[in-house]
């Protein structure tokens, strides 16, 4: 292992986050000209994490609260480590020589897990109803998604993100016209995985005072944040490596990630949100169909 | 060193008399009588064993040789019954020690006597019309310890036992008299032989009378009616006798009739299908059963079906089965029928929904009682499982497997009606008041004995089978035994 | 030395993002609720200033109280207030939170905020227009600049005064202690 | 003497005396049991690699009790946990009614369990399987009063298994003379296609009773439910194991695998194994899908074992090498977190006295080492990567993708997404949220109940490290069982499909939290702590009678959402089975009357039908 790349290692969580937030605070900006407002600067939510940073005190409720967001942090980097983020001449795979995608499947959840425990010792209702909300939802997007994910695997034979991306070599085979049924199902379960709206129930700011992370504030929020942006940024990642063949370098990556950023933005924009219930059964019906009509084709 | 068979007959026929009188002399020596005598017995058959195993031990009673005079043929077969009768007898009898406190308890022992004299009478002899007569006086002495206890039930249970009784003599009578018509002999295997020449249309009438006859005391259905009234009805040591003793006579009986004196092989086909017709019959009926007693005499008539397939197969080891059942059957059904006595003895009622937690309050004979449920159902290691086990893999490799699912099915009823019991004694609080109380020391003797037997024979099952493979080669090759008695002669 | 200028550049860096992002918690009471919306939404747009809302004390930066507080409400403010994390900063807002207003002359409302928790920066009218409230902020965005927004430190520095005040109005004071 | 009776006869041997000596000391019974499990532990132990085997007659029947890797490894599991739980128990029954009994049944079990490993002939496998079934209902049954439909359900269900089982180990008798599985894995391809198919079906069905297969599964929740709960983790960690070992029998030692390849294949899969894939699928998303709505801690985990059972299945029903590396490795695993869990809310129930989620709460400061385990535990059950569990979830799905059986490879994955759910609630209805003011003073359990847990939870991280070294041992059992071990190098999981280094993953997510954790207090001052109550509730000051935890109906937008799945009850359709055949039965009442004439006219009946059947008797 080189310099370079374990330099890369250290400062990819950074960029990440510092991309994901960006994403935000840019969509913050379109959402407020959708609604004729001038909107906040597009560092918005950058500074909105320093300001967390620069809190003076913070309260805990306990060893997981505590160790909540700094776990969370550390699966969401984990999974950075595990997705290549660019691929071709200067790639920047970090270690996922190794980017098994089931792998990448489960340490996604890690992440989740924490923030689940802590918001859970936090000892706030609306909490726990939003940790419950976010696994019921949870639970209805990752049928299309894993659909999607083994429809991809079994058309490629290979479960390595590597692979699949090695395979996407020209623009008429990516895999977003190769198994477009898988697209549409994983752009489905991106919406729901993203938690725009419609999918936002389980933090519904007006309803349980944004769920489970209601009773963070100070630095476990700070660090909450900039997990948020960098997970942004690792499912985009995964998400344009999946479906786009990858990038080559940052402005292709960039360009690319801005792209898939934009569809759950917009749907959120004109949508009310649906009820918990509804958001996981909606994946069942026509997400889950088309999925699987993607696999009948995989299967002819 | 074995005594004068003869007197293995003689003897309880003897005491038995003897017992008014003695009486008359000491109430409390009476009870002992029978312990003793039958421990003579027990004795007896089993000193007899290694004889027996080798040649059949032939003796000839009033000096006239087979097949002219009466003789007493102790095969394997017969001897390994006996075995059976007089152990179950045994226990029973010790049982009886303290738990008959009821007055005439002279007639009792005197009648219990003579049903095990019966009985012992029956395998023993080689004479079928001695086995008529010895039928008689079991089923006479079972009449009336059926009645014994003197309530309208009992009297009920019994006319019926005694209707449904006196028409199996009259058909076995007829049955026998036919015979003799053709044949001129009554001795067995004389029989046996001669009745090659009859017509066969005159044999398969004896034959049918012979099997009605025989069928209702091995309570095939659909002869089994005076069963659950009789067994319920009866005192219970009575009850255990029956199931030890008197079915087992008529079980032999009927075997040694369709393996020993008739050679027809339709017969098989029939006994086995009427003895999964009876299994099926009697679980589904036990299920249903609200008194404690009538459970176990329709499980009873259950796992004489069992036998009765064993039997219907005709196979060395099919038959080996059946007589392992037979065996088992004797040794666990006393143990339930003698731990339910003393459970419904205490708490005054015959309804299962009575013993409710019995297990706190008695537990010895609520763990006998479960002890006896879980070898009957065929649990190992003990002793129930070896012989279902051979008898079912009998029939599957005989091709039945109807039959076997048919009878497992029959099982898993079994299961559920006596695990419903066992839950009763132990899964539902005791009523109030009620205090742990410990049975008679000889009661727990006679069920300590059959629960050892059980297990060990469970453990070690070559220790009885052993013994049990002369017997089946005995029935199945009936040459052995018509040569041994014939030859006995000359 | 260095040390000295780490934490100068951390003081200008963290007093530019606290001023930049000002999340309130608006503590809708009184009349002065009604404000909030036309502030937040499309017509004036406090976004733009890094201005949002927040759902939960823990989160809040500004407290924002919109109009008179009635002895049971001020009880729920103080533990609001006490939930949040510092830096923090009260904004009273509308007369009432300044001298009881037109409740001036209540049994059942406090006239003086300033007495019970330390308010950063008022608003006055009756009621203050959005761009007053925008105005407000503004100030409060300079107040951070200068360093003088310091509530939260008075706060904890005269805690037993402001706990007297507090006590006076209130007769059935069960509350946990503020705890740091 | 040789070691396998010799190991037998200790653990029998421990059980009677346990009873016996149980009716003086306390200690004395529990030392006795515990001491006889370690030394016959210990000895198995020692006969690893080993092929002894120790042969005798019984009635006729050669019986033979060996030992191979495969019955090696499914030894191993049921040892290590029955010790774990003996020790365990040694603390959570002190001062219950007759531990005497639950001593003497806990050792026949575990002795019951080996002979059903050693066993190398259908005669002695099924022998030491009935007294299995008995001796484990006599756990179920152990609290006596509630727990009586739960055992009769458990005893009839099992004898329902255990019959269709010797049906067909009988028909394999019947045919081959022989009970030995030698004589069966050379003469299974002998029989008919009909033939293997009835003896698959009946032995699957024998099997699956035990590993809780739906619809096979309806005495599981119950029994788990309600039998002690150190036995309950022997229970659904080994007991269960047994079907799981039945079914790798079958496969690969009786031969049935090779029903596989001459009947239909479905993607390389033969159709036998297909289907069964499919009811262990099916099992896996059903059974979650229970589990999350209910509201008895050991009911759910009941439900959630037999979900992951249905897992195993899975792996095993694919017949090839990393399907059955999956399933092995899964068994393994299963037992090691299910174990933790069932010990773990044991210890929960020592405590507080409920097994009720929706009772307790915030106990995570009360009892920190218990939370520590069954965190560790729902991070091994959730597949999650650190820890072990990610071994065996891996192994899984790329058994099922290099199939190219997606359909069940959606459902497997939707099952373990699932299985979150329910993982969650268990930690957060416990160990989490507020505490009820009667827990206030609840103390961690002793020593002797924690240690168990812990040496457990350190062996998922353990494997989660280092997963080849059982691996190494699966493959043993595979080459045994005739199937390519499973390519391993070290610490390495690959395939043609791609490959996993589970030391990577766990350094760098350790790496990383050290960083995190380092920079992060550092950085920083000290949080302040806070108690429970203080949370934000609209600036109200909850008092003591207000019921902050959520708790009851945690997942009801879900249980709506999955309704159409739970309101149907293979149980209630057992149950109305069951009373419909019991009115049914009572048509024999027209047949016993009591009534003499009737008697009478069926003697007559049954003459006359002699007399007409009479040509057919001759």
């Amino acid at each position: 292992m080189d310099i370079l790349s374990i330099i890369w290692i250290i400062v990819m969580p950074f960029i990440g986050s510092l991309v994901g937030l960006t994403y935000m605070g840019i969509g913050r900006k379109i959402i407020a000209r959708v609604q004729h407002r001038y909107g906040p600067p597009i560092f918005q939510n950058v500074v909105d994490v320093i300001k967390l940073y620069s809190k003076r005190s913070a309260i805990t409720h306990g060893v997981m609260f505590h160790l909540a967001p700094n776990i969370a942090i550390t699966g969401t980097i984990s999974t950075l480590m595990f997705v290549p983020v660019l691929v071709g001449e200067n790639a920047i795979s970090l270690f996922s020589f190794q980017g098994d995608l089931i792998l990448i499947l489960y340490i996604m959840v890690f992440g989740c897990l924490a923030m689940a425990l802590g918001a859970g010792q936090s000892g706030n209702p609306n909490s726990a109803i939003g940790v419950s909300r976010g696994l019921t939802q949870m639970f209805g997007y990752e049928i299309p998604f894993v659909i999607a994910l083994v429809t991809l695997m079994v058309q490629n034979e290979t479960t390595s993100v590597q692979n699949i991306i090695a395979a996407q070599d020209s623009f008429m085979h990516w895999n977003i016209f190769q198994s477009p049924f898988a697209f549409v199902a994983a752009m489905f379960a991106f919406l729901g995985m993203m938690g725009n709206k419609p999918f936002d129930v389980p933090f519904a700011p007006a309803e349980i005072a944004s769920g489970p992370p209601s009773e963070f504030g100070g630095k476990y929020l700070a660090l909450m944040q900039t997990n948020r942006g960098m997970f942004a940024f690792v499912k985009l990642v995964l998400y344009v490596d999946l479906f786009l063949g990858g990038a080559t370098n940052f402005a292709i990556l960039l360009v690319k990630t801005f792209a898939f950023y934009l569809i759950p933005l917009f749907v959120g924009i004109v949508n009310p949100r649906f009820r918990t219930e509804q958001a996981m059964t909606f994946f069942w019906k026509w997400p889950t169909a088309i999925g699987l009509a993607g696999f009948l084709l995989v299967l002819l | 060193m074995y005594l004068d068979p003869v007197l293995m007959i003689a003897l309880p026929l003897f005491a038995a008399f003897l017992i008014p009188p003695l009486a008359r002399i000491s109430k409390g020596l009476v009870k002992y009588v029978p312990v003793l005598i039958i421990g003579f017995n027990l004795y007896e058959t089993v000193m007899l064993l290694p004889h027996s195993m080798v040649k059949p031990v032939i003796v000839i009673i009033a000096a006239w040789a087979p097949p002219l005079g009466i003789n007493l043929t102790i095969g394997p077969l017969g001897n390994v019954l006996a075995l059976i009768i007089s152990l179950v007898g045994f226990v029973v009898a010790v049982y009886n020690i303290r738990f008959v406190e009821e007055e005439p308890n002279e007639k009792y022992h005197m009648l219990f006597l003579l049903l095990t004299a019966g009985a012992t009478g029956m395998v023993l002899t080689g004479d079928i019309f001695n086995l008529f007569v010895f039928l008689e006086i079991t089923s006479i002495s079972s009449y009336a310890l059926t009645a014994f206890l003197r309530d309208r039930d009992g009297a009920e249970a019994a006319f019926k036992y005694l209707l449904i009784g006196s028409m199996a003599s009259t058909f076995i009578l007829l049955g026998i008299a036919l015979i003799y018509a053709t044949t001129g002999t009554l001795n067995m295997a004389q029989i046996a032989v001669r009745l090659k020449d009859v017509d066969p249309r005159i044999a398969i009438m004896a034959l049918i009378l012979l099997i009605t006859g025989f069928g209702i005391e091995a309570e095939m259905f659909p002869l089994n009616g005076w069963a659950p009234d009789a067994y319920s009805q009866a005192p219970t040591p009575i009850g255990a006798a029956f199931g030890g003793i008197v079915v087992k006579a008529g079980v032999y009986a009927l075997a040694r009739l369709i393996y020993t004196i008739f050679s027809f092989q339709g017969i098989f086909h029939f006994i086995l299908i009427a003895g999964i017709i009876t299994l099926l019959i009697a679980e589904m009926s036990a299920i249903r059963q609200k008194q404690l007693k009538r459970m176990l005499a329709f499980s009873s008539i259950g796992q004489m079906g069992l036998v009765l397939i064993a039997l219907g197969l005709a196979t060395t080891r099919g038959v080996e089965g059946g007589l392992f059942q037979m065996f088992n059957h004797a040794m666990i059904k006393p143990l339930l029928f003698l731990s339910a006595g003393y459970l419904v003895f205490y708490s005054g009622s015959k309804n299962i929904e009575d013993m409710d937690g019995m297990g706190r309050v008695k537990p010895l004979l609520s763990f006998f009682f479960a002890f006896g449920a879980f070898a009957i159902l065929g649990l190992p290691p003990l002793s129930g499982f070896w012989s279902k086990f051979i008898i079912l893999s009998e029939t599957i490799s005989h091709g039945f497997i109807a039959v076997a699912t048919l009878a497992l099915f029959g099982s898993i009823i079994e299961a559920v009606y006596y695990l419903r019991v066992v839950g009763r004694l132990y899964f539902k609080a005791p009523h109030d008041g009620a205090k742990v109380q410990y049975v008679p020391k000889s009661a727990l003797v006679a069920m300590s004995i059959l629960a050892l037997i059980t297990l060990v024979t469970g453990l070690y099952p070559d220790l009885v089978m052993t013994y049990l493979k002369p017997a089946a080669a005995e029935l199945i090759d009936k040459s052995i035994y018509i040569k041994a008695v014939l030859s006995a002669g000359l | 030395m260095k040390e000295d200028w780490g934490k100068e550049a951390g003081n200008i860096i963290s007093k530019w993002a606290r001023k930049h992002s000002l999340w309130v918690l608006a503590y809708g009471t009184g009349c002065g609720a009604i404000e909030i919306p036309p502030t937040m939404t499309s017509r004036y747009d406090a976004e733009r200033f890094g201005i949002t809302g927040s759902a939960t004390p823990r989160q809040a930066d500004v407290l924002l109280i919109t109009g008179y507080l009635a002895v049971k409400t001020l009880k729920r403010v103080i533990r609001t207030y006490e939930q949040m994390q510092s830096p923090k900063y009260v904004m009273g807002f509308g007369s009432c939170t300044i001298n009881g207003g037109m409740y001036w002359d209540s049994y059942n409302t406090i006239k003086r905020l300033d007495d019970y928790l330390p308010v950063d920066i008022f608003i006055n009218g009756c009621m203050p227009r959005p761009e007053a409230v925008i105005d407000g902020f503004i100030e409060l965005q300079k107040l951070i600049d200068a360093g003088t927004a310091q509530g939260w430190v008075k706060y904890k520095e005269n805690l037993d005064t402001y706990r007297a005040n507090q006590k006076k109005v209130i007769t059935n004071w069960k509350m946990p202690d503020y705890n740091w | 003497m040789e070691t396998i009776p010799f190991i037998l006869s200790i653990l029998f041997g421990a059980a009677v005396l346990a009873y016996l000596v149980g009716k003086f000391n306390y200690i004395l019974k529990v030392g006795v049991s515990i001491v006889g499990l370690i030394w016959a532990g210990w000895l198995f132990l020692g006969l690893q690699g080993t092929l002894s085997s120790f042969t005798f007659k019984m009635l006729g029947f050669d019986i033979i009790w060996r030992i191979n890797p495969l019955s090696w490894l499914f030894g191993m599991i049921i040892f290590g946990l029955a010790i774990l739980t003996a020790i365990f128990s040694g603390s959570y029954m002190k001062g219950k009614e007759r531990v005497d009994f639950y001593c003497f049944a806990m050792c026949i079990t575990v002795a019951s369990m080996f002979g059903i490993v050693v066993s190398g002939d259908l005669l002695s496998f099924f022998f030491f399987w009935e007294i299995m079934t008995w001796s484990s209902f006599l756990m179920v049954i152990y609290y006596r009063y509630e727990a009586q439909a739960a055992g009769l359900r458990y005893f009839v269900m099992s004898m329902i298994g255990a019959y269709a089982m010797l049906t067909a180990l009988l028909i394999v008798y019947a045919q081959l003379g022989s009970f030995l599985f030698d004589v069966l894995s050379a003469g299974w391809s002998g029989f008919s296609l009909t033939l293997q198919i009835w003896l698959f079906v009946l032995f699957v069905i024998g099997f699956a009773v035990k590993a809780a297969m739906m619809p096979l599964h309806t005495w599981a929740p119950d029994a788990y439910t309600i039998s002690p709960a150190p036995f309950t983790a022997l229970f659904s960690g080994a007991l269960s194991k047994m079907g799981i070992y039945g079914l790798a029998l079958l496969f690969f030692v009786f031969g049935a695998g090779k029903l596989a390849s001459s009947v239909i294949t479905i993607q390389g899969v033969s159709l036998p194994g297909y289907i069964l894939a499919w009811f262990g699928a099916i099992t896996a998303l059903l059974a979650t899908f229970k589990a999350i709505v209910q509201d008895d801690a050991k009911k759910l985990l009941a439900y959630s074992s037999i979900g992951q059972l249905g897992y195993i299945i899975l792996g095993f029903s694919l017949s090839s090498s990393m399907g059955v590396t999956a399933g092995l490795y899964q068994a393994v695993n299963h037992s090691i977190f299910k174990g933790m869990l069932f010990l773990a809310v044991g210890a929960v129930f020592y405590r507080t006295g409920t097994r009720k989620l929706s009772e307790m709460g915030g106990l995570i400061t009360r009892m920190p080492y218990t939370f520590f385990v069954v965190l560790l535990g729902i991070i091994t059950v959730a597949g999650m990567p650190p820890l072990s569990g990610f071994t065996g979830k891996w192994l899984i799905y790329e058994a099922l993708i290099e199939k190219h059986l997606i359909f069940l490879a959606v459902v497997a994955f939707g099952a373990s997404t699932a299985a979150f759910l329910y993982l969650y609630r268990i930690i957060f209805t416990i160990f989490l949220g507020q505490r009820p003011k009667r827990f206030d003073e609840v103390k961690e359990v002793p020593w002797m109940m924690r240690a168990p847990m812990l040496i457990l939870a350190l062996l998922t991280v353990y494997l989660g490290f280092y997963p080849y070294q059982l691996l190494d041992l699966i493959n043993q059992a595979q080459v045994y069982m005739g199937i390519a071990p499973f390519d391993l190098s070290h610490s390495m999981l690959f395939n043609s499909y791609g490959n996993v280094s589970t030391i990577t993953v766990m350094n760098i997510v350790a790496v990383v939290f050290f960083i995190v954790f380092i920079l992060f207090n550092t950085l920083y001052k000290r949080s302040r702590k806070v108690g429970l109550k203080d949370i934000h509730t609209s600036g109200e000051v909850p008092g003591e009678e207000i019921n902050l935890h959520y708790a009851v109906d945690f997942y009801q937008p879900f249980a709506r959402g999955v309704s159409i799945f739970l309101k149907r009850s293979v149980s209630k359709i057992y149950a109305s089975l069951a009373d419909n055949l019991e009115g049914l039965f009572d048509v024999m009442r027209y047949v016993y009357t009591g009534n003499g004439q009737t008697y009478a006219l069926f003697v007559v009946i049954a003459l006359a039908f002699l007399f007409l059947v009479k040509d057919f008797l001759v």
